[in-house]
């Protein structure tokens, strides 16, 4: 019965093609799969943008947005309904393009944006067998197209002719490459342990129980500081606070899209969530288990369910993040990611490799997390005596 | 030859044509973007994932990024008022033209190449590692060598010289 | 240690995210078309007429001298003096405004009109939820819908209220005395005084029903 | 036309784009961009050859490809930071221009 639920989109999908000749089903069960990473993921979208309002409203003591609800009725339901209007008045609006601006790259960056954004999706497995494709080497997939990112970031700030635009572009393109590397260098710990590139078999190695707990790789020492670094690289390249000098407000607007407007706009906000959400799904599937459950009673609830609940439980730490930590300085910044995550980073992978060659026992346990607390303890004191910065110079000041 | 991997080519070419002969810089850098792509592409049609990945993971994510930041850093971003070409270019081009006629007629006349398509090899993340791993491990450790060594040589090299105290910078 | 500023922090926020499911006091803002935060008792938005009595196009206080439509510094008032008379609060026959118009989204609620108002008809309103549809007609106020009985006024601005009322009672008390006086005046010394008595008595029961006047304002 | 011959046909013409370009054009970033394509088509024909080759299985076309890519990022930041560091001597970045070896 709870199987049958599990797998019932699986069995759905072969229902749906089976209907069809041989020659037309991978085309049609390809778009079928399109069509559901384009509904499941920009619906989880709409409901993250209101619930991030309600959620920084009620850190601040805020109501947060608690009115609309259904269109044409009296129904609120808590504010839900919020993205409906804020959909519309977007898609609505003037599409404004600088006279200056290079036109055609300017239309192209939210294009260029998306496209990678959605391709990363295709390799995330979302519940079991529930994999869009399988590629041998998913995570190099994944990392391959995140890194085509950069390239329309750099579009959008360098062809809106606009000083804020390239200021934000530069800077986000700087903090994504500086940062890629920790992220990358956390992924590699699991792909060492486990063997495989694959996500559907990292997912399937940490499906297994001990003592009912999962073998969920933030469960060894080495898998718990992976999953950090990778959540604060993840927190970087997705432009989220305490990283998003790209669209700092009060510095320079609104970054590399500054001079965005209407259904641009809102097609760059929509590839910013939707690489949130796929970074934090690799995550996930790296280091939380992807789609097993933690506890070996619960498995009866459908992975994806576990997929889906995993995911909202951490956007709601992004949120919580946000309302509490301020914007770093980008030297600050750039110091934590190349003296501060990268060491750490490649400790790790030691760290990794030691715990992989040791017997599986409590000796283990202590060497790791004894070298680790060490690294930790000073790197963060290196870290944290930098901060005498010096007097500020102000080059162009005078 | 599948209709697919002709358009691809199509495609690859053109990016590499305007990435030769657009005025503007960035234009020309996301030209050539567009044609790692989709060599990228040709690669996945040629059952080589892991290679076309990796292209798209160097080329597009790293050295189109590189070469916009050298345009931007060298103030290259604005079309030229003056010729962009060279006093011999159009001996170039001959050139050019020559050689691809030369290796076209070879490639079309050549006996060596086999008429059949072969089965699609396995080259999996694992075959691949396993071979870099013995059979090419000394390679694999030159390369991250002269990688650590370039890396360290283009720093020191745009690195600013160092001229009197007249900007001391942030003490660490 | 490196962190635990960080884990502080998030502390104090999570705390305040629970905290403001939990107790509403916790809550700044107010949900506003259902509830409204109280006033303060100075609050003026838009000028409004004040009329006495029941019945507005009798009680009416205006008698269309046109002063306030001359001082208004945007000039969003439009007045037409009325062709025949009709008799005051204190009997003498007068003008009255035949149209009186305010154009409310040109008025920029400045309270000149009720500064140089002699006759302590134009006063100011506090209704502020004034949205329309129609935005030539909606907010082009007519002399019926400018007209607001006293009792109104008095429970809207009690204090000054209660000073206006003082100051038309002593007008009223002056011009009875004077047609007292009219009546009596051979005896034109006796009657002066009698007149300054009748003002001081009149003063005090007419302004009773208000809170008491402040002394200056 | 069998498929190898498609390859090498696209490789070729990659290759004369690149060398026209690089040949052609004054600027330096440019010349570094006909490089890469260059390198591109050399690397397409390895992989062509590894495909339609008779021993696949041995990956050394493949790895070949590999490692020239770590030689492509090498030599694009060695040869990025030069033109930089020309460019801040002489202030541009034209090949006709920084043809003295004095300075």
């Amino acid at each position: 019965m709870f199987d049958k639920l599990d797998q019932i989109f699986v069995t759905a999908l072969h229902w749906l093609t089976g209907f069809l000749p041989a020659a037309l089903q991978p085309v049609v069960s390809t778009l079928i799969c399109i069509a559901f990473v384009m509904s499941v993921f920009p619906g989880v979208f709409a409901l993250t943008t209101v619930l991030e309002r309600k959620i920084l409203g009620r850190i601040q003591n805020r109501y947060g947005p608690n009115r609309v609800g259904i269109p044409f009725t009296k129904i609120r339901l808590c504010g839900f309904g919020q993205f409906i209007p804020d959909g519309i008045k977007s898609l609505t609006k003037e599409d404004i393009v600088p006279r200056a601006a290079d036109k055609v790259v300017h239309f192209l960056a939210p294009v260029v944006m998306l496209i990678p954004v959605l391709l990363s999706y295709s390799v995330l497995p979302f519940g079991k067998n529930m994999t869009i494709t399988d590629y041998d080497a998913g995570l190099l997939f994944f990392f391959a197209v995140g890194g085509a990112v950069e390239v329309s970031v750099f579009m959008a700030g360098w062809s809106s002719r606009n000083k804020y635009s390239l200021l934000g572009a530069m800077r986000a393109i700087a903090q994504m490459v500086s940062y890629e590397i920790p992220l990358i260098l956390s992924a590699v710990t699991v792909v060492m342990v486990v063997g495989s590139l694959n996500l559907s078999q990292i997912v399937a190695h940490q499906n297994q129980y001990t003592y009912g707990i999962a073998h969920w790789h933030v469960f060894t020492p080495w898998g718990l500081v992976g999953f950090v670094l990778f959540f604060i690289a993840s927190l970087a390249e997705s432009n989220r606070t305490p990283f998003d000098l790209p669209e700092a407000e009060s510095e320079i607007i609104a970054g590399y899209f500054t001079e965005y407007s209407g259904f641009k706009f809102a097609l760059f906000f929509l590839g910013e969530y939707l690489g949130m959400f796929a970074i934090i799904g690799l995550g996930i599937t790296l280091f939380l288990g992807g789609w097993t459950s933690p506890v070996s009673f619960l498995t009866w609830i459908p992975s994806y369910v576990w997929f889906l609940s995993k995911l909202m439980t951490i956007v709601f730490v992004f949120i919580w993040i946000r309302g509490t930590l301020p914007r770093l300085r980008m030297d600050q910044l750039m110091n934590f990611a190349w003296k501060f995550m990268l060491p750490l980073a490649l400790i790790n992978i030691l760290v990794a490799g030691i715990w992989h060659y040791m017997a599986a026992d409590w000796q283990r346990w202590l060497v790791c997390s004894a070298i680790i607390f060490g690294a930790y303890a000073i790197l963060g004191r290196g870290l944290m005596q930098n901060q005498n910065f010096g007097k500020r110079i102000y080059r162009y000041a005078e | 030859m599948s209709p697919f991997f002709v358009i691809t080519g199509i495609v690859t070419l053109l990016g590499a044509a305007f990435a030769m002969s657009l005025r503007n810089l960035v234009h020309c850098a996301l030209a050539m973007a567009v044609a790692f792509s989709g060599i990228a592409a040709l690669y996945l049609q040629l059952d080589a994932q892991f290679v076309g990945f990796a292209e798209i993971l160097v080329y597009v994510g790293a050295i189109a990024i590189l070469i916009v930041f050298a345009i931007l850093l060298t103030r290259s971003g604005e079309a030229p008022e003056k010729s962009v070409l060279t006093s011999g270019w159009m001996a170039g081009i001959a050139v050019s033209a020559m050689v691809f006629t030369i290796l076209g007629w070879a490639v079309l006349n050549s006996s060596a190449i086999p008429k059949e398509t072969p089965p699609a090899p396995v080259a999996t993340v694992k075959n691949v590692g396993d071979a870099l791993m013995t059979k090419f491990v000394l390679p694999l450790e030159i390369i991250g060598l002269v990688l650590t060594a370039a890396m360290i040589g283009a720093v020191i090299i745009a690195l600013k010289e160092e001229t009197n105290n007249e900007n001391p910078g942030r003490k660490s | 240690m490196l962190g635990e500023q960080i884990i502080k922090g998030m502390a104090v926020t999570a705390r305040n995210f629970f905290g403001s499911y939990v107790s509403k006091e916790r809550l700044t803002t107010v949900q506003y078309p259902e509830e409204h935060l109280a006033q303060k008792e100075n609050t003026r938005q838009f000028p409004f007429l004040v009329y006495d009595g029941d019945d507005w196009e009798k009680g009416l206080r205006c008698v269309a001298c046109q002063i306030c439509e001359k001082e208004c510094p945007p000039k969003c008032i439009y007045i037409v003096k009325s062709k025949d008379k009709k008799p005051d609060y204190k009997g003498q026959p007068q003008l009255y405004p035949a149209t009186f118009d305010i154009d409310i989204s040109v008025c920029m609620s400045c309270q000149i009109c009720v500064e140089v108002c002699p006759f302590e008809s134009i006063k100011m309103d506090t209704k502020f939820e004034l949205s329309t549809a129609d935005r030539f007609g909606g907010l082009l106020l007519t002399k019926d819908k400018l007209a607001k009985p006293n009792s109104y006024y008095q429970e809207m601005h009690p204090h000054d209220a209660a000073d206006s009322d003082a100051v038309i009672a002593a007008e009223k008390a002056k011009a009875e005395a004077k047609a007292k006086a009219a009546a009596e005046a051979k005896v034109k010394a006796d009657a002066e005084a009698k007149a300054k008595a009748a003002a001081a008595a009149a003063a005090a029961p007419i302004a009773a029903p208000a809170p008491t006047p402040p002394p200056a304002k | 036309m069998t498929a190898l011959q498609g390859c090498l046909l696209i490789s070729a013409l990659l290759f004369a784009i690149g060398f026209a370009g690089a040949v052609a054009r004054r600027h330096a970033i440019l010349v570094l961009i006909g490089i890469e394509l260059m390198l591109n088509a050399a690397n397409l024909n390895l992989i062509a050859f590894w495909r339609f080759g008779p021993h696949p299985e041995a990956l050394t076309g493949f790895i070949f490809v590999l490692f020239s890519m770590a030689m492509a990022g090498a030599e694009a930041a060695v040869g990025l930071a030069l033109i930089i560091a020309i460019y801040r001597h002489k202030k541009t970045s034209n090949l006709d221009e920084v043809k003295e070896l004095k300075g």
